[in-house]
């Protein structure tokens, strides 16, 4: 309960991190040994193995690479999108009205499904990957966003409209910086759904990506690549989130965001 | 009519728990100028009539009239001083906290800090401007408000125990410095506190509520000294005994 | 010849394809002026729905996908049959000797897709009564774990998933194959409408996909590379999957029964929304402006 | 920015929520009538039409039963187990330590990557569907609940502290209905993801369904099925909100959540 | 060496615009029983060294012994009384808030009801258990901080400014009430406040902080007088003038 001294060094960090991690791998080598042994469940030694075979034939940077541009252009242009929708929503009662239905629809409809509508506006390019990640995140920065106007402290807009704050004023320099720890936590959460439609948007016509990748894997019955991608997927999101972070703690400290 | 009129003012909030009488039937006109003070036991409105004023809430029955037009929201024009910190940005710096209303209105950088610095000085902070909201004490804070409302130069200063947080003697020279720049400028200002001194000493009337449910004004007594005031004189005295009376009567009227 | 001509062409990844991956990789499509992007999805029916905004000029897929993209829009049409499918789609059992014993048991069938064709034409051609099976919705993958798990006893599937389904769970045998049931066709589609309006380019691509086939006929250790490098699998899987299976470029009467059986099965599963018969599906006019000889309809 | 008044009917409510679906769906009429005009992207009356023909065969219904008690099992199961884990890794620094890297890990992997994994455990029934939805909702319930941990005053904490509370009264006291708001936005994104994963879910050996609807018509290229089964879905999903938030104002109103 | 004992401590905050001495060398040490106020200007450092005290914050110099044992943390012998608001739990009702410290050491919700309306009683506020805090006034909330920590009876009492917001006769009869259950418990009270004639009443002794950067205690006056204090009296009024004096003398030596 505690809040952590500042004095507990990175190092422990990374060191519980690594342990985590080891963990992970030791709990999943005694599942596929002992607990699971199915022929679909590889242990993961024959995973690195294959993993290390990948990356030396260049072929798993490749994907990665191509992956990860489209995850984060998507993200990017999806919070771009969702912030000032969010905050508009939060702020404005008649945007609110008029918007809710359609973020509040749209969001249980499901990338994987959207998948003909955006070939058909965008083309089987990379665009319609690119829209279908940045679908993914939009809604949960929008509802996070919106949530996070909400909470702003009353006194503060008060303070505000006192002191002569037009509207867009509140907007922008109370709500928006009062709500940031709110975006950031949203961003984050939108972040893995980027990482997730990655593999709907690479079901579309792609011919390179981690999603391309497992959906070949899937069809070959090529276990080992199926979890070479998850692991990939896996590994990157942490490390992109641990980034966000260590950018939010740069530049964003104090907004005060409780990460 | 005065400048500014509460003409029948009630309100009565609608909680989980059923309904209270906060306010009930509050009547006052101010004068441009005047610095009008409110007091009264905890609980029994204070904060509430200041809300209406200010136009964070409407009231429930009467009306708040402004130089003739009703009140229907906070402007520019009535800076407040809240009761609590809730209301200073943490993410900007002291300095900044003070200057946001200059900055609201486009003030270049510079002529923003200068003032802000200016104000800074007044409430007895020089050289504390760069810390947050976060890293200051509760005084401190206080004072940052303060400021605050006074840098952006409003027509009427609506105060809620602005010096509930301060020792002595830093009270002592924010009262100077406000008594000041009331004189100078001639705001009017509704100003609560607890502490009849204070009042006796900054008003130009008193006013003393009744305690609540449905807390309204019971008795106003004019404060004619001149200023800047001696607290030893027997004037001063005179006053201090009457609202004094009035408070004690409250209390034990009802205890 | 001008400057190549830009195509984009779509179809799944696995080796019943080869024609476009070795005209692409081999140099075919660059020697008769053509530009082609080669965009490859889960299944080569998934990509035909691509032809109804022209967002890509050909497909290559099986017959029903190209029957229900044709209902849609009636210009999406069939250009040539591309490979028959010899020993493509069967079905394997766990601890269980034959057909006969199949009888009584689980059978998992992926819906919708040649799985299930498969599975109906087995019921029709040996005659076997469909209530002495019980059919369970899964898709490939998950069919060998949920045979592993015991959760069905076999299952109809493709390639590769017959060969490692046999090789990774023990007690598992192919019970049947379709080579004694019904030979599966993949059939190229294009677009009708923009085939017309760009008959250069569309002779041009066909006369391609008549060059793959025969280097995939004449060659077989260059197209077994070039298929291997495509898909990034290795040579030895591919070269053992090109067996199971026939590439050709024609349109033959095979091609039209196998179509008019689509349709028979579309309409059985109440998914036919209109009639329609192989002529106004297939589409000679491609084919025979390059190749007269090889349509024999 | 102002508040709105308790006095704004929620008769004004519901007319801009039908407001603002009448202009969606007018704004898909004329996309698909004059910019889109596509055989894969059909103007609204057709799918209604289609819509009103799987109603009255009572087909839509059955479909719409099993995907929702699949979302609300697997949601709720979801939830249950996020709440608590959250709860700890915000409160505990060494439970942070050791969980942070799986679920940071886990939540990049796409529900659609686990169905293999989750038929070997659970097999071809209702469980692994379940799981997968579960699988969906539970980071981000973990990721916002901790993130509400971390925002709690400080001073609540200190108070309880010093009236003698343990760590685990301060977190079932204190941190708990303190992260309430958290949670509950939390729960809000997560239920989207519950609605999006059905459609993975229910790829997975199944014979009802929304999301089995969708992947037949797609199959079949039968556009207005496929519209259906997403306009089902949205509904739904905005359906399941609106409830979700009136039961919250109902229960948990007095924790103050800011939606 | 006493109850409890501060030796030597220091607290320098690393702020994020550089580091900050807020306390020096701070050496004090207090027998069970006792009634220490501490006075000082705003921003000197009092909230710094209860909070120290309290366990929130270790020293980062010199070391804190309670009972001749290290503090290392918080700890329901000691009772605090929070400057500012924040501390009460929104969700609860006021006397729910009152009554936490009970519900947390598993008393019964019937013995809890009786000790909560108690002490709501004694602050002033019966028939208004039922509020929430976001409904309460300012002053209110504070006694509702009071009342919980009181009825959680701790053996110190640390106590920031707890009257601050309070109209006089509020805060006298919280003073005589504070006093009272003083007297009868025998509790050690550490008590911020910034009203010297506060501080005359209630303490056994009253330490005057020098002003920050690097505050520390100047002086410490002993209040040798009995119970309950004569506010007119001689004695009262020597006590008074030489705590005034060291207050005076601390600001215009730096002013
Ligand atoms: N939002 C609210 N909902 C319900 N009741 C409220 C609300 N705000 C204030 N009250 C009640 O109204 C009464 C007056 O409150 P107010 O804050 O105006 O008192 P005050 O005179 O400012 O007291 P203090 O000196 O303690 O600040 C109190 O009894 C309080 O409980
Ligand atoms: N978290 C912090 N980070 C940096 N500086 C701090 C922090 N907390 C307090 N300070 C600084 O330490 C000094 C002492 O603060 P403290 O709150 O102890 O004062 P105080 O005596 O309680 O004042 P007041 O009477 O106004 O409440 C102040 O200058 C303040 O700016
Ligand atoms: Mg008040
Ligand atoms: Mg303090």
């Amino acid at each position: 309960m505690r809040r952590s001294t500042v004095a507990t060094s990175r190092a422990a960090t990374i060191a519980g991190y690594v342990a985590g991690f080891l963990l992970l791998f030791a709990i999943w080598h005694l599942a596929a040994i002992y607990l699971v042994r199915s022929a679909l469940f590889p242990p993961p030694w024959p995973v690195f193995e294959r993993a290390w075979l990948l990356i030396e034939d260049r072929i798993l940077q490749e994907q990665i690479v191509a992956s990860m541009r489209r995850i984060l252009q998507g993200f990017l242009i999806g919070s771009a999108v969702g912030v000032p929708i969010g905050l508009a929503i939060g702020s404005f009662r008649p945007v609110r009205m008029l918007l809710e239905p359609w973020t509040e629809f749209f969001r249980f409809i499901p990338a994987v499904a959207m998948i003909t509508v955006s070939v058909i506006w965008f083309g089987i390019g990379e665009e319609s990957k690119i829209f279908l990640i940045a679908y993914a995140t939009v809604f949960v920065v929008i509802i996070s966003t919106a949530a996070g106007v909400g909470a702003v402290g009353r006194d503060k807009i008060r303070a505000a409209q006192c002191l002569g704050a037009s509207r867009l004023q509140i907007f922008a320099l109370v709500a928006l910086p009062a709500t940031v720890p709110y975006i950031l936590t949203g961003m984050r959460v939108a972040m893995a759904n980027a990482f997730v439609t990655i593999v709907a948007a690479e079901l579309v016509a792609s011919n390179d990506g981690l999603g391309k990748m497992l959906w070949d894997a899937r069809l070959f019955m090529q276990i080992e690549d199926i979890f070479v991608a998850l692991i990939s997927l896996g590994l990157l999101g942490f490390l992109t989130d641990r980034v966000f972070r260590l950018l939010i703690r740069a530049f964003a400290g104090r907004f005060n965001p409780t990460m | 009519m005065g400048f500014v009129a509460l003409e029948g003012v009630g309100k009565v909030f609608q909680g989980r728990t059923g309904s209270w009488e906060a306010v009930r039937d509050f009547t006052i006109s101010l004068e441009e100028g005047e610095f009008f003070c409110l007091l009264g036991t905890s609980g029994c409105g204070k904060t509430t009539v200041l809300n209406m004023l200010a136009g964070f809430e409407a009231p429930t029955s009467g009306r708040i009239l402004l130089d003739g037009k009703p009140v229907t929201g906070p402007g520019a024009d009535r800076g407040v001083v809240f009761q609590g910190h809730d209301s200073l940005y943490d993410w900007l710096t002291a300095l900044d906290n003070i200057g946001f209303g200059l900055r609201l209105r486009g003030l270049p950088r510079s002529e923003r800090r200068a003032t802000a610095e200016r104000f800074l000085k007044m409430v007895g902070l020089t050289g504390q401007g760069a810390k947050h909201p976060s890293e200051l004490s509760g005084g401190m804070k206080q004072r940052i408000q303060i400021a605050r409302a006074l840098a952006n130069d409003p027509r009427i200063l609506l105060m809620d125990e602005p010096f509930g947080a301060l020792d002595a003697m830093t009270r002592a020279v924010l009262q100077a410095e406000l008594s000041r720049i009331w004189a100078e400028t001639k705001k009017t200002v509704l100003f609560i506190t607890h502490d009849i001194e204070e009042a006796c000493a900054l008003a130009t009337r008193v006013g003393v509520m009744k305690r609540g449910p449905g807390g309204t004004l019971k008795a106003v007594v004019p404060v004619d000294l001149p200023f800047p005031r001696e607290r030893t004189s027997d004037g001063f005295m005179r006053v201090f005994r009457e609202v004094h009376a009035l408070i004690h009567e409250e209390i034990h009227g009802g205890h | 010849q001008g400057a190549p001509i830009r195509m984009t062409i779509a179809t799944g990844v696995d080796p019943s394809f080869a024609q476009f991956y070795v005209a692409r990789e081999s140099g075919i499509f660059e020697r008769n002026g053509l530009d082609i992007t080669v965009n490859t999805g889960p299944s080569g029916s998934a990509m035909i729905a691509f032809l109804v905004g022209n967002q890509i000029n050909a497909a290559y897929g099986a017959e029903q996908a190209g029957v229900s993209a044709h209902l849609v829009d009636p210009n999406v049409v069939v250009v040539a049959e591309g490979v028959a499918l010899i020993r493509w789609i069967g079905i394997v059992g766990r601890n269980i000797a034959n057909m006969d014993g199949l009888k009584g048991k689980r059978v998992g069938v992926a819906r919708g897709t040649g799985s299930e064709t498969f599975w109906l034409s087995v019921v029709s051609r040996m005659n076997l009564n469909p209530a002495d099976y019980t059919i369970v919705n899964v898709e490939a993958p998950e069919m060998v774990a949920a045979l592993e798990r015991g959760n069905i006893d076999a299952y109809a599937v493709w390639e590769p998933w017959m060969t490692r389904g046999v090789r990774a769970i023990s007690g598992a045998s192919i019970l049947t194959t379709n080579e004694n049931i019904q030979i599966i066709r993949n059939l190229i589609y294009m677009n009708k409408g923009w085939a017309e309006q760009n008959a250069e380019a569309t002779q041009r691509f066909m006369r391609s996909m008549i060059q793959a086939t025969d280097l995939i006929a004449s060659n077989r250790d260059q197209a077994v590379q070039n298929v291997s490098r495509f898909l990034r699998q290795d040579r030895a899987l591919v070269a053992e999957l090109m067996t199971k299976v026939d590439h050709r470029l024609n349109l033959t009467s095979d091609t039209v029964a196998n179509v008019q059986l689509a349709i028979d099965q579309l309409r059985g599963m109440n998914r036919l929304s209109k009639e329609v018969t192989p002529s106004q599906v297939i589409w000679t006019g491609a084919l025979s402006q390059v190749a007269p000889d090889r349509v024999r309809i």
